[in-house]
């Protein structure tokens, strides 16, 4: 699947999206996995709690499945208007 | 209903005269306009990001949530992304019903889901270095009363 | 603050974008525009009269008022007199604060007050005959929050 | 003192301004008064609470003083907006 960052996590993360080759069940199991690759991905997961998550364009929360999921994307709390 | 994400200034004149002249039904008309506004001092630009193949669609769902819980004749949503000046606007809605509690509630509804749950967010650059805008406590609140 | 009466047509497009462009330490514009609408059909003309000697310091009160209140940056009133027709607009609003609920708030107390403190009445001419617009209990009481 | 009519109490006394020369020491000592004058006065006058008064060009009550008065206006709900 796709994994798209924005805002800070971009930032932290270094890129904006990436191919990602999982069988995350779920979202929090994907962050789990991401978080132990490298140090900058630790530190973007580090607080689940400020970030927020799209899957295929829709918000959704962490506990959601990842079941046919082509897109996941991760940010800040928006901040639009 | 019209949806409308851009890098481009809009015109807020025009745009307001062109939805009021197509609500010919409408007694009430509001508009809300969202401006760069220098908060801490010395804000050289505002850079406004967002997520291209969310954007598009979160706003119109929340455009189609206000239109048919305020039987509003029509609604019009417009907001920038890229770097911006202060003074330039940002974003307007607009709403037209046949009360005005109708129209101002829509409005409001349409700037509090625009506030928390479109996928923009900004950036302040000034002298001092760049910032990430946070998210506020009040404006995730204001949804509440929705 | 300005406060117009007058019985010819005003352009909300160019007294929006003025007032916009004159606001430029405001983040929040809100605007309130109120078009005469056929609420029972066959509407010919609706007479708006009023009370020369009082309205114009009864509406610069009401929007100095705001203005104190709610520490506007700047607001506008403009309403018409005299006969209009549908889809012609009777009157706007314009309010500019720092942050969006003061701006829709002070907006909704100018509303809320024209409504019912202002010296203005409606009269709507159909082929039926002619009525004076009723003042609705719900506008009266709309004042007892503010 | 001059005393306006505005709306329908305009229509029903059938004038928009008249010279008053009253030592009426309230306004609703002043409505008495016009009530007395003709019929179309007690129409107009019937029911206080559908009219409104100004004095000198400022919302009142109709127990207010009409000392040193100089145009009072008498009128039903405001409907602007």
């Amino acid at each position: 699947m796709d994994v798209l960052y924005f805002a800070w996590v971009r930032e932290r993360i270094g890129l904006p999206r990436e191919r990602v080759d999982s069988s995350a069940a779920t979202v929090m199991d994907l962050v789990e996995e991401l978080r132990g690759r490298e140090e900058r991905y630790a530190a973007a997961f580090a607080d689940i709690s400020a970030l927020r998550v799209a899957v295929d364009q829709e918000l959704v929360d962490f506990d959601t499945s990842l079941n046919g999921a082509r897109e996941v994307a991760f940010f800040p709390p928006m901040t639009g208007g | 209903m019209r949806v409308v994400v851009q890098d481009s200034p809009f015109d807020l004149g025009v745009e307001t005269e062109k939805f009021a002249q197509g609500c010919s039904a409408s007694g009430a008309i509001v508009t809300f306009t969202g401006v760069v506004r220098d908060v801490a001092g010395g804000l050289e630009v505002m850079e406004i990001e967002h997520y291209p193949g969310m954007t598009q669609s979160a706003l119109e769902e929340i455009a189609t949530q206000a239109v048919s819980r305020w039987s509003l004749e029509d609604a019009l949503v417009i907001h920038r992304h890229g770097p911006l000046r202060v003074g330039e606007m940002i974003m307007m809605v607009a709403t037209a019903a046949r009360h005005r509690k109708d129209a101002f509630e829509a409005a409001e509804f349409l700037m509090d889901y625009l506030k928390s749950r479109a996928p923009f967010w900004k950036r302040e650059v000034t002298s001092d270095g760049a910032a990430w805008v946070e998210a506020k406590a009040a404006d995730e609140d204001a949804l509440d009363r929705w």
